[in-house]
């Protein structure tokens, strides 16, 4: 067994963690506020000292630029977003809000379009048919494209043939819902062989 | 014999019995230390083949998007992207759009980078994480120096040999996305989307069914997923890693997770069965 | 108020969807700028998250008394430990923030997020069941992409590797298209919405 | 020279059999009498011959083109060539390209690039936007020997205002903005069939008492499009919980939106709004502790849920609770299914909020419904388009490089 505590430490806290599974105990509990408070410490120095100090940094000790000015906006909203954290509600908070949501809309109204409507329905225009393995695949994936479409349905029930369509489509999804499902489970499977090659090899030297 | 009770006491099996099953299925084909073989499959042919156009002096964008839980999957293929990156004297600039990939990735990269004689700032630059995923996609566009003024380390960008005249996308000739989920839709629709750039993608095995639409349409040129899709690279590149041996442990788990699934299901079959005979 | 909202709203908005169409320097410039504020936005947001955080903490030791008292305050050491020595010293692998996160913090996350699989196994057994049609299909489709994707499958069941690949290459990419295009379609209704102030912050009353 | 080329030519027929004969044809003599000398010089002497052609300088490049990039900020211009016809792979003749710039026709030439061989085209990055440029290709030859392709024209660099590659984006975002415009003006239906997903959810409300009401609006930014559609379904959700007496806790992981949602609820009595953490995995962390602790009876997670939504729904199962979820992340769907009472699957989760509100928000849900029947039909003409080669109508779809 090895005594480094770079390995030790990690392997304690891995076992700590691990004791949930047995039952709720306070050492878990205790493991994991400790995990939170660090986690959220981390991410914190991460954007403070590597992203926003070099930037005012440079923006302070570079030739003025009248562009630069422009920064002030954000970061005036951005220190009513602290005051209102601290019980000072400003109205700078919900403009920095409010053009955060306008931006993040703004950049991802064309971006969904492209990606997500018009590169998948040009995807689904190819030539289809029974003669060959490709065209039959696409043929196949044209028509769950179709029926997924039409399963979901907002301003009425779909009767007829439109529930036919509907239905298909409900079974289409829980075929790809399924593949996704175990794939998911394979991608779980592989974090815990992570964490039990850390504990037979590093720790108690079971396997090489 | 008491079968219905028999069969309602499976039912009703202890959650910790299962969680045992579990532990030893992982445990003892690691103890055993078996070395799967596997068979590519065309994603990860075609992630290889996306990696072979690089040449030498190429500049590669690697942008690892994982926290701790992922670890286990993502940093063998990172380990063996960057290898093959780095044996095909191609350049690497690595950054993380998850907090927690910082620290997870920089050792890897320090590592395999000394065993293939790589010096940090001319062959690879780890510029860190910047918060706001999509803003960071899109602003590497233009230049990663605004976003980046210094790496990770605390060195000027633009004092680096590699990074000093980097001006954006069309100066990577691949870009590398290892994802855990959270931003590789982000890398299609944000990255992809604007600027139409090479991209492969190795996946946590969770996701990947979800990007296979992704693959057809060509936004993503090849993809590894899972640890499978990491041990089919790590076997093309010829490079035995933590991958190919984990599969076993992995096999017999997928074995664990049928077997329950179907008892489960019998069980409950024949309680209802019985049920009906009994009345 | 609320006018100045939505005016702010409409027009960064429409500033960050035109700037999309225009490959000219002037588009590139505005579009920096918009990424530049809102990396400056987020960041502001999270400082401001960090001390609410911190604040909800030391309200909650405050208020606790006895062993639960250790709570709040583990967090607050975590937090504290963390935010000084990235303060104090360098932030490298070999420094002792580095060895915050490799000692304590990749562990704790690493094993958490690898209880799911005890966690999805117990699902599997208890919750998988054939209760109905779609169901059932559900089912299949696991059991044959869980055979199929690992070599020992194979050995079991011949050629499910091939069928396993072929759920996945073909319904499942035809489903998923089917739901990426709804989303994308409802995606880009809502950014709409936003822009124009019928959806989103600027349509919230407020105080 | 002429017999040095054909010679040359010769050698790379012998060399790789499969090589195109129509290119030694399209530019020589007569076909037979090629062929008889071929077989001649080759039966004689294959040896000396290559080593002889191996001294010789590679032929140079021809029909050398210089663009400026179609959509950039100006600064990029683009280079196609021919490659010269003694790169053939394998041969090892060419060693490679070197691309040379002068802003004068006459030079001084600056070389501003080294490519390997196979390769028929650059793209000049620092070509200063106004300026005129000349480029020529030297090809580089095995024995040192080298040859430069003739100067192109001058060509200068500019931006654009508009990129054509994106059109048929433009043209998209046209529809979407005209539906909108249309179905506003469309009388709203007294009543409107509700998707029995969110139907449910309005039961289970319903059926809501005293005791906490948990309400996760996704783990991602306020940029994710569902973190705004699960804000609008938090907004309509907590008066209705509050009206049955319980207290909903509104837990946060991104800033913004922490941000966000107090401002939401800042007129909302007793609400508890909390920001855990930025960090996703250490959110789900705290959250399970957080939800062990006040023990809700009904959980939402809806939003832009990604790999943590495992945790937190396995946390609130843990605690009995009845759980909604909603995800716009298609791999996270199936396990919200097989844990959760209730899922909003994709664009559900978009519309909850619309169809659970009490009119104004039905516009929304008109407006996707007729989107959608009218994408149905165009890729319904498209596959019948792809079979009848219609390319121009695929086209329309076409986005940039794709």
């Amino acid at each position: 067994m090895s005594t480094d505590p770079s390995i030790l430490i990690p392997a304690v806290v891995t076992l700590a963690v691990f004791s949930i599974l047995y039952r709720e105990n306070p050492v878990f509990r205790a493991v994991e506020r400790l995990g939170v408070g660090l986690a959220a410490g981390y991410a914190f120095i991460l954007i403070v000292r590597t992203g926003l100090i070099p930037r005012l940094s440079k923006a302070l000790g570079a030739p003025f630029d009248p562009s630069s000015v422009l920064l002030l906006l954000p970061l005036a909203a951005g220190i009513g977003l602290v005051m209102s954290a601290v019980g000072h509600r400003t109205q700078l908070a919900r403009f920095a809000v409010a053009g955060a949501a306008a931006i993040g809309a703004g950049l991802a109204l064309p971006l969904l379009m492209q990606a997500l409507v018009l590169s998948q329905m040009k995807a689904s225009m190819v030539p289809m048919g029974l003669s060959s393995v490709v065209g039959f695949n696409a043929l196949v994936i044209a028509i769950c494209v179709l029926t997924t479409m039409a399963y979901f349905s907002f301003t009425r029930e779909p009767t007829g043939i439109r529930a036919l369509f509907a239905i298909s489509g409900l079974y289409t999804l829980m075929i790809a819902f399924g593949a996704t499902f175990a794939s998911l489970a394979m991608s779980r499977i592989t974090l815990l062989i992570g964490r039990f090659l850390f504990l037979l090899r590093d720790v108690f030297h079971l396997v090489q | 014999m008491d079968y219905p009770a028999v069969v309602a006491s499976i039912t009703k099996i202890d959650r910790r019995f299962i969680y045992l099953l579990v532990g030893l299925a992982v445990a003892i084909p690691l103890l055993l230390a078996h070395q799967a073989e596997v068979e590519p499959t065309e994603e990860s042919m075609a992630f290889h083949a996306g990696v072979s156009t690089l040449g030498e002096g190429d500049v590669v964008l690697l942008s690892t998007d994982y926290h701790a839980g992922s670890a286990s999957e993502l940093n063998p293929m990172v380990r063996a992207f960057a290898t093959d990156v780095f044996r095909r004297g191609a350049r690497l600039v690595v950054l993380s759009l998850n907090a927690q990939g910082t620290g997870l990735v920089e050792a890897e990269i320090n590592k395999i980078a000394a065993e293939y004689d790589r010096t940090y700032g001319v062959d690879w630059v780890f510029l860190g994480f910047r918060p706001s995923t999509p803003a960071v996609i899109l602003a590497l566009s233009a230049s990663p120096h605004s976003l980046f003024p210094q790496d990770f380390r605390g060195n000027e960008l633009a004092e680096l040999p590699l990074t000093a005249h980097l001006n954006g996308y069309r100066d990577f000739s691949l870009i590398c996305v290892i994802s855990s989920g959270a931003t590789a839709q982000d890398w299609v629709i944000y990255g992809h989307g604007r600027f139409q750039c090479p991209m492969v993608a190795g996946l946590s095995g969770g996701i990947g069914p979800a990007f296979q639409s992704f693959v057809d349409t060509h936004q993503i040129a090849g993809v590894l997923v899972g640890l499978r899709g990491a041990a089919e690279y790590e076997q093309m590149l010829e490079l035995p890693g933590e991958a190919l041996r984990a599969l076993f442990a992995q096999s017999l788990t997928h074995m664990l997770f049928v077997a329950l699934i179907v008892i489960g299901n019998i069980s409950l079959l024949a309680t209802r069965w019985i049920e009906n005979a009994m009345r | 108020m609320d006018r100045r909202i939505r005016i702010v709203v409409l027009v960064l908005g429409i500033l960050a969807v035109v700037q999309f169409f225009v490959p000219h320097a002037s588009g590139r410039w505005v579009h920096q700028k918009l990424l530049d504020w809102l990396v400056i936005l987020e960041s502001g947001a999270l400082v401001a998250g960090i001390v609410a955080l911190a604040r909800h903490e030391v309200l909650q030791f405050g208020a606790s008394g006895g062993r639960a008292r250790i709570y709040p305050l583990l967090t607050l050491v975590g937090l504290g430990a963390m935010i000084f020595s990235g303060i104090l010293g360098p932030i490298n692998e070999r420094s002792l923030f580095g060895s915050l996160y490799a000692w304590l913090l990749q562990p704790i996350q690493a094993t958490m997020l690898s209880l799911l699989v005890f966690y999805m196994a117990s699902a599997a057994f208890r919750s998988f069941r054939l209760s109905s049609a779609p169901a059932t299909i559900l089912l299949a489709a696991a059991l044959i992409v869980l055979l199929g994707r690992v070599p020992l499958g194979e050995k079991i069941v011949p050629n499910i590797s091939l069928f396993s690949t072929w759920i996945i290459r073909v319904p499942n990419v035809g489903a998923t298209r089917g739901l990426w295009i709804g989303i994308g379609l409802a995606g880009s209704a809502t950014a709409l919405r936003v822009i124009l102030g019928i959806q989103g912050p600027a349509s919230w009353k407020g105080r | 020279m002429n017999l040095l080329r054909l010679l040359c030519v010769l050698a790379l027929v012998g060399s790789s059999p499969g090589f195109a004969q129509e290119d030694i044809r399209a530019d020589s003599v007569g076909a037979d009498f090629f062929a008889g000398i071929q077989d001649s010089l080759l039966i004689q002497e294959p040896d000396t011959l290559s080593s002889l052609l191996d001294s010789l300088p590679p032929a140079r490049v021809d029909s050398i083109v210089a663009l400026d990039t179609p959509t950039d900020e100006g600064g990029f211009i683009d280079l196609y060539w021919a490659l010269s016809r003694d790169d053939v792979l394998g041969s090892g003749r060419v060693t490679g390209y070197q691309v040379f710039r002068a802003t004068e026709p006459s030079g001084p030439f600056q070389g501003i690039a080294t490519l390997g061989p196979g390769t028929d085209r650059f793209v000049d990055r620092h070509a200063l936007a106004g300026t005129d440029f000349y480029y020529k290709i030297r090809t580089r030859g095995s024995a040192g020997g080298f040859s430069d392709s003739q100067t192109t024209d001058a060509i200068c660099s500019s931006g654009q205002w508009f990129d054509k590659g994106k059109a048929s984006i433009l043209g998209a975002l046209v529809v979407l903005v005209l539906f909108f415009l249309f179905t506003r003006t469309l009388p709203l239906l007294d009543e409107v069939w509700v998707y029995p997903a969110i139907q449910n959810i309005a039961d289970a409300l319903a059926r809501a008492h005293e005791g906490p009401t948990v309400y996760v609006p996704g783990a991602g930014g306020l940029g994710s499009m569902s973190t705004i559609a699960s804000l609008t379904l938090l907004d309509q959700i907590v008066p209705l919980v509050q009206d049955r007496g319980s207290t909903p806790y509104v837990y946060v992981a991104d800033a913004l939106t922490f941000a966000a949602s107090q401002q939401l609820l800042a007129n909302q009595e007793a609400v508890f709004t909390r920001f855990i953490c930025p960090d996703r995995s250490a959110f789900s962390m705290a959250y399970t502790g957080e939800v062990s602790r006040i023990k809700p009876h009904m959980a939402f997670l809806v939003g832009d849920m990604r790999d943590e939504a495992l945790l937190l729904a396995e946390a609130d199962s843990r605690e009995g609770a009845l759980q909604v979820a909603g995800s716009d992340d298609v791999s996270q769907i199936p396990f919200l299914i097989s844990t959760c009472e209730l899922t909003l699957i994709g664009e559900v989760l978009f519309l909850a909020g619309p169809q659970l509100s009490a009119g104004g928000f039905r516009a929304a849900t008109l407006l996707h419904d007729r989107l959608k029947k009218l994408i149905w039909l165009l890729i319904v003409v498209g596959i019948i388009g792809a079979r009848l080669g219609w390319s121009w109508y695929i086209g329309f779809f076409g986005t940039g490089g794709n």
